[in-house]
């Protein structure tokens, strides 16, 4: 039987891959599930595309700064060490490769890093971009978090995007609730997976070809 | 002898013409000169040109001068958010143009104009449906886009304390857009909670000085 | 009697087209001169392009602090409103258009507002340019304060500079020890002359061709 | 657990290697990182491309390792000054290269190159010789030179006070270069006069956040 990663255990998946002393930004909606999990055993400095260094978790119920907010708009504190700076200077540190790991949603990946996260084809909406790109193309590592397949069950990891990118060539690793796979030259190669998944299981809900490691570990489920 | 500060709002957006490009800081509810943009909404300048990250929510600021029908065009990065009711309506029925723009470009537009560059290439949007027809340039192997400079001829933005030179200090998140948007108008607009005598604020310290700074006008209790 | 003006004079007759609340930058050498000639009545803004806004006078012998140094490498103050910040906004200030008032020195002007003041033809020296191309490509308001000529007797305002440029058709007047000229469409216009001096005189002491205002001034010697 | 700081002047400048770009700090005698610089020369690293505003003065630190023939090129604005007998010794012998750059374009083009730019277009210097044989555009109706990223491997700057993130604030105008250099190199080194606690700092006024700085050290009596 099947066990698909919960978001928290998907969370703590990705958490594991970030080194103490990283300085991480994390995309909004699921990704900011992240720090929720990660240990204090690491000390680690996220920062906020709206000028923020060293945020800490949600204050207290009616004791938030209405100002202090992060990229999802949502109220966040400021941790000892940590300082606030304008937004040019937010995107000096995106764009020039300051930020050791971001941490972002798909829409779709490619198998040569291809993101698509900001626009589908049959968006209603009026399309918004906020820091995605930057980013995308200016953080070290660029990892994403995000279901395998779609919620009508359509695969998310592609040979190749069928919606807007939001960069190329640029994830390095994919964790979804079923494994996880980094980019490589020769496409998607399977690091780890969920129990109870087969290989054969795995390529069913993948539209790219997958490769597999020699030594496929499985995702712990908490 | 410099005195910056104005009586009343209504000084304060006194001049501002129609057609003008009005650079309003903010991003979500952080930062914005909710008083400043109502005290435009009363001024009456129409067919404006709005440079802001997010295109409102609700019924107020940037929302309000929407719903009037005085904004021509918004140049913002994310227009959509939970209450963006107006600007949907509006873009929906072709009665407001949109220039979407990746939210660390926006940013650099105004500091190009501001510091007197004639424009810059990013790796920003570079792969994307955004630099479509634009002009691409390999730099060091990386596709890039040309990016002109965004001058505004007014900026709103929020601060916290000012000085009657015009120095500003922001509060936590609240800085975001303000002190790049202070550089790249022809006539910068602020408000803030306090008013310092000369020599008060850490010379150390100060994040706008006063020479981006035309008048300064404080709201709320004195 | 011709009656050249002392350096002192020259720098009191600069300071008096200042206006009240000007953000000034003071090339090094003779224009530093205008800042110890400037009287009380105006609360005039110095500007070094080393990050200082708001220099005061030289400290008393022995009070200085090393550090704080004006842009010919020489001890300052701060006075209150003064601040500090980085050579990048420093310069963002300069080409930015934020500078209301430049006065530089020259070895040669041409009659079209060319500036030729960090290199000679017989130079032996390394070259050298610092902040000069800048400040004149930048500052709103670009005057030259200079001799008439060289110590060698040879003109310094040209059809055409010999020497290199510094910046092309920037210069807005030029005070000299013999007159004021205005760099106008037509070429330079004199506005005053030294008490004594003919237009004759003043033409054969000039290499470029000056017209002469309806109603030259007398300079004022002290 | 992160901790920048490091013990001794070897520490801090363990690992630079021949033939690296080095970014030094300081504006004439202010803001100097004389003792790292020192360091530098006895850890012993040769065939430096040095780049710093000034090209030292007497024998000391930038003088010095011009001097000891550790330095293969200097890119400055203004080499010349009362003591910069080694720079123009070695320039006239041909064993020193000069790349001379405005100094707004020689900060400007380290920023680009700490934001992650590809470069950009100034009007500083189009019109000059040092414009010559370079790419021209003509924007706005002004002619613009396009600039490259200028970034270091390794940056040696002096700050006031820092903590174990990082983080620096800077004394009066010693601030000058560190804070762009600070963005622009791979290993970024400070010293410092002290050390204080996380939190001390204020979060408003840190003006050179932890995330661009990777070693500091501190210097002088504890």
């Amino acid at each position: 039987m099947i066990t698909p990663l919960s978001d928290v255990a998907l969370a703590r998946r990705v958490a594991a891959d970030i080194p103490d002393g990283s300085y991480v930004n994390l995309g909004i909606g699921l990704p900011t599930l992240v720090a929720d999990v990660a240990g204090p055993d690491k000390e680690i400095v996220y920062h906020s595309e709206n000028g923020i260094l060293g945020m800490g978790p949600a204050p207290a119920p009616g004791t938030g700064d209405p100002e202090l907010i992060n990229a999802g708009k949502q109220p966040v504190t400021l941790l000892p060490g940590g300082c606030f700076f304008h937004h040019t200077d937010a995107f000096v540190m995106m764009r020039g490769g300051h930020i050791d790991v971001t941490v972002l949603g798909a829409f779709q990946v490619s198998e040569r890093g291809d993101l698509a996260n900001w626009m589908t084809d049959v968006d209603m909406h009026p399309p918004a971009v906020g820091g995605a790109m930057d980013l995308a193309v200016g953080a070290r590592r660029v990892l994403v978090m995000t279901t395998h397949v779609t919620r009508d069950g359509r695969p998310k990891l592609l040979p190749a995007c069928t919606y807007p990118l939001t960069a190329a060539a640029v994830v390095d690793r994919v964790y979804t609730d079923l494994a996880v796979l980094d980019v490589t030259p020769g496409g998607f190669l399977v690091r780890e997976m969920a129990a109870g998944l087969t290989a054969g299981e795995l390529q069913e809900r993948t539209a790219a070809r997958l490769s597999f490691a020699g030594d496929v570990g499985v995702l712990a489920t908490a | 002898m410099i005195d910056k500060r104005v009586a009343t709002l209504a000084d304060a957006v006194a001049g501002i013409s129609d057609g003008a490009t009005v650079l309003i800081g903010g991003f979500g509810d952080s930062g914005v000169p909710v008083e400043l943009v109502h005290a435009l909404l009363d001024q009456g300048a129409r067919d404006l040109t709005v440079v802001t990250n997010n295109a409102g929510s609700g019924e107020r600021d940037v929302a309000a001068l929407i719903r009037e029908r005085r904004v021509r065009k918004i140049v913002c990065s994310y227009p959509r958010s939970a209450g963006s009711i107006w600007f949907e309506t509006l873009w929906r029925a072709g009665e407001i143009e949109l220039e979407l723009v990746p939210q660390g470009t926006l940013s650099e537009r105004m500091r190009a104009a501001g510091a007197g560059l004639g424009g810059f290439f990013t790796p920003t949007g570079a792969d994307t449906l955004l630099a479509e027809g634009r002009e691409i340039r390999v730099i060091g192997g990386r596709r890039h886009v040309f990016e002109a400079p965004l001058p505004g001829d007014v900026a709103l933005i929020k601060a916290h304390r000012a000085d009657r030179w015009g120095n500003l200090v922001y509060r936590t998140a609240a800085r975001n857009f303000g002190p790049t948007m202070a550089t790249a108008a022809a006539l910068t607009v602020v408000q803030v909670d306090q008013f310092v005598e000369l020599g008060e604020l850490d010379p150390e310290a100060v994040v706008t000085p006063g020479i981006f700074v035309d008048r300064v006008v404080r709201v709320g209790a004195p």
